[in-house]
């Protein structure tokens, strides 16, 4: 039964990109004063609209990244809610660092600024990891506080200590302009970050299709007890990926900062995290599979702020579409009332037996 | 102010500020119970205050106004269980789609019915304190116990009930076979799926009570007002080890130090985010010496 | 063409929905003239994108906006877009030729509830107890709450009595009200009798612990008092509807004065005491309320006056 | 009294590619006992989920009483009285024993809560009406496996079935629990029930079905009277000529001053820290020698395997391989200080059900699989091969091991940790679980032929003729200490072996007990 509806998985994606676009279609027409306008504005602007694309595509580069840190988490059965503090922990550092290095050459800045983020993010899932390894502590629930906890710290640090006195946003000073990653469709705020997120992924399939690692990691994900049994070192998979996951996530926020705001703002990342997992659980975990599921996001993201914008759709209206399309996007089964056809398809399936039939 | 007074604050406002986490949290029990992550709890209970103010305001009674809020929670607990279910998706991200879902269709509704997308305050009648009068007085008990309203009262109650459900009904015991094993009832020739329905349609239920407990004693609905208790809730089951008791301890002791932590930024010269950040902390620790004391 | 660019939310934030309002009415006076308002919502780090595309659309002789963070954004957006007009209120930023700003002074605007916190506490009003101390509970710390209003409320509060304590609270969001009434009632079990709360929607909370504890409030920004008479003591009011009227007028007549950045208070108009309401002359005392008009006359003349603020 | 008909029955599983079913037929005469054998991967499991509906048949008819009928779920089959006790037991832990034999039909009060008292007594009743001597208010996780199987044997009579099928349920008693099985079979037989009963003992089936059906690649060969048959026949209608292989190979004397494994006056203490599961257990275990150690249930075996595993860490005492301290984490069988070890858990620790044979092989030496950390796909290929090999797996190297018969992961992993060269040490828990007889006597030839070769080899199995087949010395635990160890001889006998794991020490001096035989 299990295994039948993981066969059907290539005609129900297509299937449920329909539904949720039908009904989404749906809720459009009745809600929002001109149909074909809106549909536009939410369906192709965000293509042809040179702005919306850059912004959509920069949007990508954290959901890549960060989803792959989730992936790494997933795969090996740890569940990493603590993305959002990860993130932010991750560009305060890099912020930190490049400031610090203010008058050095830029490669050094960039080099320590996205070394600091990754420790930053590492430290702070590695954290989960030693309570779970250590104290048997569900990493789901203490990421998810520990995050809790590191956004309020550096909140404080933001506003407090290190904010930039000349600014009135809740904002740290500016990084190094020439530190920033080189724009590509300016004014949007694509950057060469994409590039970096392009290769990360790459790098995190190989790592985990190909390598040792990937193969211990995946391991103890699917079965604690055989991966125990063929002598690897189970805990120290409860703690690496976590460490792993928070690096990247780290990784991710030091890519928007340096990709897109320049600076650390109060609470720009929120909400990036929660993305990241959902990124990755559409992608089921396959860091290739990770970008087609962040373009899908992104370009939902895209689109609902450009019907916002042109079309004037409320933002509630926005959400509702939004929230029908994940209804729908990892949906394995295709009839959510039970057809009537499933004696044709029974038949159907006996027509098939009989052809295979030795 | 006394040392007494002082501490009966701070367990009152404590017992006061876990009633809507322990309502949230019994109803997570089902679904934790029966094998499901339910992060919806959030969105539920957003969708119980609205709709429990709502129909308090339109009938002018409170219970209606929490069964309302019961029901209308219930309903979209459904609709995210069978797309849960039925279409076999992700329960994270149909949880996602239900957070998402349930402040929006309240904007939505909010504006048709109100006239404004934003805090609705109307009259409504003020949850009694039932207690007060007759025991209020008792020394430290009167100020802390008697002093609750009505609601509160009504949560520990249900709170019971769902433990009683849990572990003493049918279909309590379906629903944690259910999560203990599914192929087992699948065996016995039930289906899992409407079990886990059934719990999660249970988990709005008292969600949405939850959330009828925020904004029917303040007497306004205002958006956002869940504010992250779902994911407390759900912190708090986890802390409880899944157990009725604990889970209810558990949201005790959280609730405890928020009530704290409000106490202590007029008290010390501390970062207000250091004081904000004193509940998680509080349950980080007591998670890790909680279950390295039961590991041992 | 007119375009309003909001940094948050009309519903719910008066300060935004008069400032919609005043482009609304110059619109309904001024035939031939539209007005598009866009609510960009409450994250600061989404507003650069969205201002930017709502500049790009290019439909727009002047946007009108208001929050002081703004200047920051439309100065790096700026050279990008040349012909492209602004006018922020509630900001702060000279030299840039296609921007003009003008600024409330949040200081006198604070210092005036401050006073009239003092007053009110170290009164013999029924709610009123002999503690001197005054809260303020606000949703996040940012820099003109702490720069100017935090300090200008003190100020006022120590005018009245040097003895005066401010009791400043967090809540850590803007809509948590069940929290934001603990945090009222934790405050009110201290000894604090009059409260000012700047937390946007979860107010409702203070207001509603508030009146249950018998208490008094004094509200900022615009005219609240219709939310618990006789516990709103006060209301000390923006007048942005006026001031945005005002602005677009002078655009419509080629008169803004491009580069320049104004501060505008009592004296000017914009900031005013709320003083006709009956919550206001009921509730008061005949010798509060003289006073307050004494601290208007002195602010509006000229005798009282706060530095310019620093931003 | 319901006869049952399965005509024609072919089941294609598409994920594996193979015909488990092909004109498969079976009947079942209503207060019979039948046995259904076949070697592993023969169909035998599938067609009795057919039966139970819990899968459903490509084409083929179900008859009951001559009616067809349709199984879309259990329940259907359940309605008509057809219930079936699995492989792997699907006993709910959480619940007790009484809610798991009343699990779907549960009484009630008159506030529609359950009815705990009524649970209890009806499930009691109902083990006293059947002879089952099993407390019904213990907690499901703490039932031991024969208690386990009792309690879905109980759960289907509750339910007043017929038809009881049950898959393999001898495979992993101990001989007691077998014997006590059989009586509440015949029993049951006796009250009219019809029992379908999956076994690969050739002496299982004499003693207790009256016929048998055989399959062979999803195919009936046929039906026949269980008296009509001599074992003999029998055994070579099922595998073959059956041959004691400890007659073919010859002992080599072992090598008795080469401890290779040693156990040093082990202790244990249970969960509640009152009881302890194992107390001062002190043995070792020679080069070229098999010590079997056999037990009855809950007497100190698992917990015996799980501190080999590792799992487990001895509250005091010591153990040694090879001289040195016991390796935290095990090493591949075939690497140097490598050790063999076929868990009593198949699924879960010896196997991982979500990936492939071949991953399955090459998690256990990710240094030779994966030279530079990346994966050597042909180096895996030929390991697995070899691996197949040894005991012929029916399973290409890319299929998932959940798609493999029972008896075939057994296969897969004895082969695998009984290839060339064989380890030092092969810790072997039930090594013939669910085995037909012909790879079972392949996997007893190939545990002599290692022995021989100079490992050292540890047996813990609860089957007395495995332990007897195999052993040269036997090791009998009674309550977690050591009762006594019998040189294998004419003169180790069942008997004898039975008294000692009863605890009934005899005084008989060839016994050479060593530990503390102290009792409570
Ligand atoms: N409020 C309640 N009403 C009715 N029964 C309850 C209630 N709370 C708990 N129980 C019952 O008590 C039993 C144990 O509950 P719980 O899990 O809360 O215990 P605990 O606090 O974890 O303590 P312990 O570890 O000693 O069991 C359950 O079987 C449940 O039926
Ligand atoms: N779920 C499944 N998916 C794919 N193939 C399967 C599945 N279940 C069984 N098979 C295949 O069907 C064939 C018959 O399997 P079955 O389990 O019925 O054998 P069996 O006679 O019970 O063997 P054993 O004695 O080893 O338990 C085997 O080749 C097996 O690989
Ligand atoms: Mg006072
Ligand atoms: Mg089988």
């Amino acid at each position: 039964m299990n295994k039948r509806a993981l066969g059907d998985r290539g005609n129900s994606l297509v299937f449920t990109l329909l539904a949720a676009l039908f009904s989404s279609c749906l809720l459009l027409l009745f809600f929002s004063e001109s149909f074909l306008d809106s549909f536009a504005l939410f369906f192709i602007n965000p293509l042809t609209n040179r702005y919306y694309l850059g912004n959509m595509i920069a949007f990508m580069v954290p959901l890549i990244v960060a989803g792959l840190g989730i992936s790494f988490a997933f795969e090996s059965h740890n569940f990493n809610l603590g993305g959002e503090g990860q993130i932010y922990a991750g560009s305060f550092a890099a912020v930190l660092a490049a400031l610090a290095l203010e008058e050095k050459p830029v490669l050094m800045i960039w080099i320590v600024s996205f070394a600091a983020a990754a420790a930053a993010g590492g430290l702070i899932g590695a954290l989960s990891g030693i309570l779970k390894r250590r104290l048997a502590v569900d990493e789901l629930i203490s990421s998810f506080l520990v995050s809790s906890i590191v956004v309020l710290l550096v909140d404080f640090c933001i506003t407090g200590p290190f904010q930039d006195p000349s600014s009135n946003f809740q904002a740290t000073k500016a990084i190094p302009p020439a530190a920033t990653l080189p724009k590509l469709l300016p004014p949007s705020s694509l950057s060469t970050g994409i590039f970096a997120a392009l290769l990360v992924s790459f790098i995190g399939k190989f790592i985990l299709a190909r390598t040792r690692f990937g193969f211990e990691l995946r391991l103890c994900g699917a079965n604690k007890d055989f991966a125990r049994y063929a002598g690897i070192d189970e805990g120290l998979y409860a703690l690496v990926p976590m460490l792993l996951s928070g690096a990247l996530h780290g990784l991710a926020g030091a890519l928007m900062v340096f990709g897109s705001y320049g600076r650390m703002l109060r609470g720009f990342s929120s909400g990036v995290g929660w993305s990241a997992i959902a990124v990755a659980l559409i992608a089921r975990n396959n860091p290739i599979a990770l970008l087609p599921a962040a373009a899908f996001y992104a370009y939902l993201d895209a689109g609902s702020k450009s019907v916002m914008m042109g079309a004037g759709v409320s933002p509630e209206m926005v959400g509702i579409i939004q929230a029908v399309i994940f209804l729908f996007i990892t949906a394995t089964r295709l009839s959510f009332f039970r057809l009537p056809g499933s004696s044709l398809r029974s038949a159907l399936q006996d027509r098939a037996a009989d052809r295979r039939k030795p | 102010m006394s040392w007494l007074d002082t501490a009966t604050g701070i367990l009152a406002s404590a017992l006061a500020a876990m009633t809507p986490l322990l309502l949230a949290a019994a109803g997570g029990l089902f679904t934790e119970l029966a094998g499901m992550l339910n992060i919806a709890l959030e969105g539920l209970m957003l969708a119980g205050a609205f709709f429990g103010f709502a129909a308090a305001s339109a009938t002018g009674s409170l219970s209606l106004g929490i069964l309302a809020g019961a029901l209308a929670s219930s309903a979209i607990a459904w609709l995210y269980g069978s797309a849960t279910l039925r279409l076999k998706a992700n329960a994270f991200i149909t949880g996602l789609a239900a957070n998402i879902f349930a402040p929006s269709i309240t904007a939505v509704l909010s504006a048709s019915w109100f006239g404004t997308k934003s805090v609705v305050a109307l009259p409504i009648p003020e949850p009694a304190r039932i207690f007060q009068k007759s025991f209020g007085k008792l020394p430290l008990l009167g100020g802390v116990l008697f002093s609750q309203h009505s609601l509160s009262y009504l949560s520990w109650i249900l709170a019971a009930g769902a433990a009683l459900l849990l572990y003493r009904s049918v279909l309590g015991t379906r629903i944690r076979a259910t999560g203990a094993r599914a192929e087992a009832v699948a065996a016995a020739g039930f289906k899992p799926d409407s079990y886990k329905l059934a719990a999660i349609v249970l988990s709005g239920f008292f969600c949405g009570i939850a959330g009828a407990s925020l904004s029917l004693p303040l007497g306004a609905y205002v958006p956002n007002m869940s504010s992250g208790r779902g994911w407390i809730a759900l912190v708090a089951i986890y802390l409880g080890n899944r157990r009725p008791g604990r889970t209810a301890l558990a949201c005790f002791i959280f609730a405890l130090a928020e009530s704290f932590s409000n106490y202590a930024q007029g008290q010390f010269g501390i970062p207000s985010e250091f004081i904000l950040a004193i509940p998680f902390a509080v349950t980080l620790v007591a998670l890790s010496l909680g279950t390295s004391v039961k590991s041992e | 063409k007119i375009g309003v660019f909001i940094p948050g939310q009309r519903e719910g934030s008066p300060i935004y929905d008069s400032l919609a309002s005043g482009a609304e009415q110059f619109v309904a006076e001024n035939p031939g003239s539209s007005v598009r308002i866009f609510e960009a919502g409450f994250n600061q780090a989404e507003w650069q994108e969205k201002l930017t595309s709502f500049v790009g659309s290019g439909r727009f002789d002047v946007i009108l906006s208001s929050n002081p963070s703004l200047p920051d954004l439309i100065e790096a957006i700026a050279p990008l877009f040349p012909t492209q007009k602004f006018i922020c209120l509630d900001g702060y930023k000279a030299g840039i030729p296609s921007l003009h700003t003008v600024l409330y002074n949040q200081t006198e605007q604070g210092y005036i509830a401050g006073y009239l916190a003092g007053l009110v506490s170290s009164s013999s009003l029924p709610g009123a107890n002999v503690q001197k101390k005054a809260g303020m509970i606000i949703g996040q710390h940012y820099p003109v709450m702490d720069n100017l209003i935090a300090p200008g409320f003190e100020q006022g509060l120590k005018a009245v009595d040097p003895s005066f304590s401010l009791d400043i609270r967090v809540l850590g969001n803007w809509y948590d009200a069940t929290k934001a009434s603990d945090l009222a009632k934790s405050m009110i079990a201290s000894g604090v009798d009059v409260i000012l709360p700047i937390c946007g929607s979860a107010s409702q909370g203070v207001v509603k612990a508030t009146k249950d504890a018998n208490r008094y409030l004094v509200f900022f920004d615009s005219d609240e008092y219709a939310r618990a008479p006789g516990t709103i003591l006060g209301c000390i009011a923006l007048r942005q509807k006026e001031l945005g009227y005002a602005k677009l007028k002078e655009f419509a007549q080629k008169a803004t004065p491009w580069g320049r950045a104004d501060i505008v208070g009592v004296k000017e108009g914009y900031i005013e005491l709320l003083d006709k309401h009956p919550s206001y002359t009921q509730n008061l005392p005949e010798s509060i309320r003289s006073r307050m008009s004494e601290l208007i006359a002195r602010i509006s003349s000229g005798t009282l006056s706060f530095p310019a603020p620093r931003l | 009294m319901k006869s049952v008909e399965l005509e024609d029955i072919d089941k294609y599983f598409p994920s594996s590619g193979t015909w488990a079913l092909i004109q498969a037929r079976l009947s079942l005469l209503p207060g019979q006992i039948h046995a259904v054998v076949g070697e592993n991967g023969a169909g035998k499991t599938t067609l009795m989920k057919i039966l139970a509906g819990l899968e459903r048949p490509d084409s083929g008819r179900i008859l009951v009483q001559g009616k067809s009928v349709k199984f879309n779920n259990p329940s259907d089959a359940a309605r008509l009285g057809i219930g079936m006790v699995h492989q792997h037991f699907m006993t709910i832990p959480g619940l007790s024993a009484a809610e798991n034999i009343l699990f779907g039909s549960e009484p009630r009060t008159a506030f529609g809560l359950l009815d705990r008292k009524g649970i209890v007594r009806s499930a009691a009743d109902c083990a006293a009406r059947y002879g089952f001597s099993i407390d019904v208010t213990r907690n499901a996780e703490s039932l031991s496996v024969g208690e386990r199987q009792q309690v879905e044997i109980l759960g289907l009579l509750y339910k007043n079935c017929d038809i009881l099928i049950l898959d393999e349920p001898t495979s992993v008693l101990t001989d007691q629990e077998i014997r006590a099985l059989f009586t509440v079979l015949k029993q049951l037989k006796a009250s009219g029930k019809t029992i379908v009963i999956i076994s690969h003992k050739v002496g299982e089936i004499k003693a207790i079905a009256d016929r048998l059906s055989v399959m062979k690649d999803g195919k009936s060969l046929g039906e026949f009277k269980t008296s009509d048959i001599s074992s003999h026949a029998l055994s070579d209608l099922i595998m073959g000529e059956y041959e004691s292989p400890r007659k073919k190979i010859k002992t080599l004397p072992s090598g008795q001053d080469h401890p290779v494994l040693e156990l040093q006056s082990l202790n244990l203490y249970g969960q509640k820290k009152k009881s302890s599961a194992l107390r001062d257990i002190s043995f070792s275990v020679n080069e070229r020698e098999v010590l079997g150690v056999c037990a009855l249930a809950n007497n100190g075996l698992k917990e015996m395997e799980d501190l080999l595993a590792g799992r487990l860490k001895p509250d005091s005492g010591s153990i040694f391989y090879l001289g040195k301290p016991y390796p935290k984490l095990r090493k591949a069988p075939w690497l140097e200080g490598g050790i063999a070890y076929v868990p009593s858990d198949r699924i879960g620790r010896g196997s991982c059900a979500e990936r492939s044979v071949a991953e399955n092989i090459v998690a256990l030496d990710r240094d030779y699989f994966f030279p530079h950390g990346l994966l050597d796909q042909s180096k895996a290929q030929a390991r697995t091969l070899k691996a197949i090999q040894v005991l012929s797996v029916k399973a290409k190297p890319e299929s998932n091991v959940s798609q493999l018969s029972g008896g075939n992961i057994q296969k897969m992993i004895l082969g695998r940790e009984l290839s060339e060269p064989p380890a030092k040490l092969c810790l072997l828990c039930e090594p013939g679980w669910g085995l037909d007889y012909a790879s079972l006597r392949r996997t007893y030839k190939r545990i002599l032929e290692v022995r021989n070769k100079g490992s050292a080899i540890l047996l813990l199995s609860s089957d007395i003729d495995e332990v007897l087949e195999l052993s040269d010395r036997i090791a009998v635990l009674h309550k977690g200490s050591l009762a006594g160890v019998v040189s294998n001889g004419p003169k180790a006998t069942k008997a004898r072996l039975g008294a000692l794991m009863m605890g009934l020490n005899s005084d008989d001096d060839r016994l050479t007990p060593i530990g503390n035989k102290e009792h409570e």
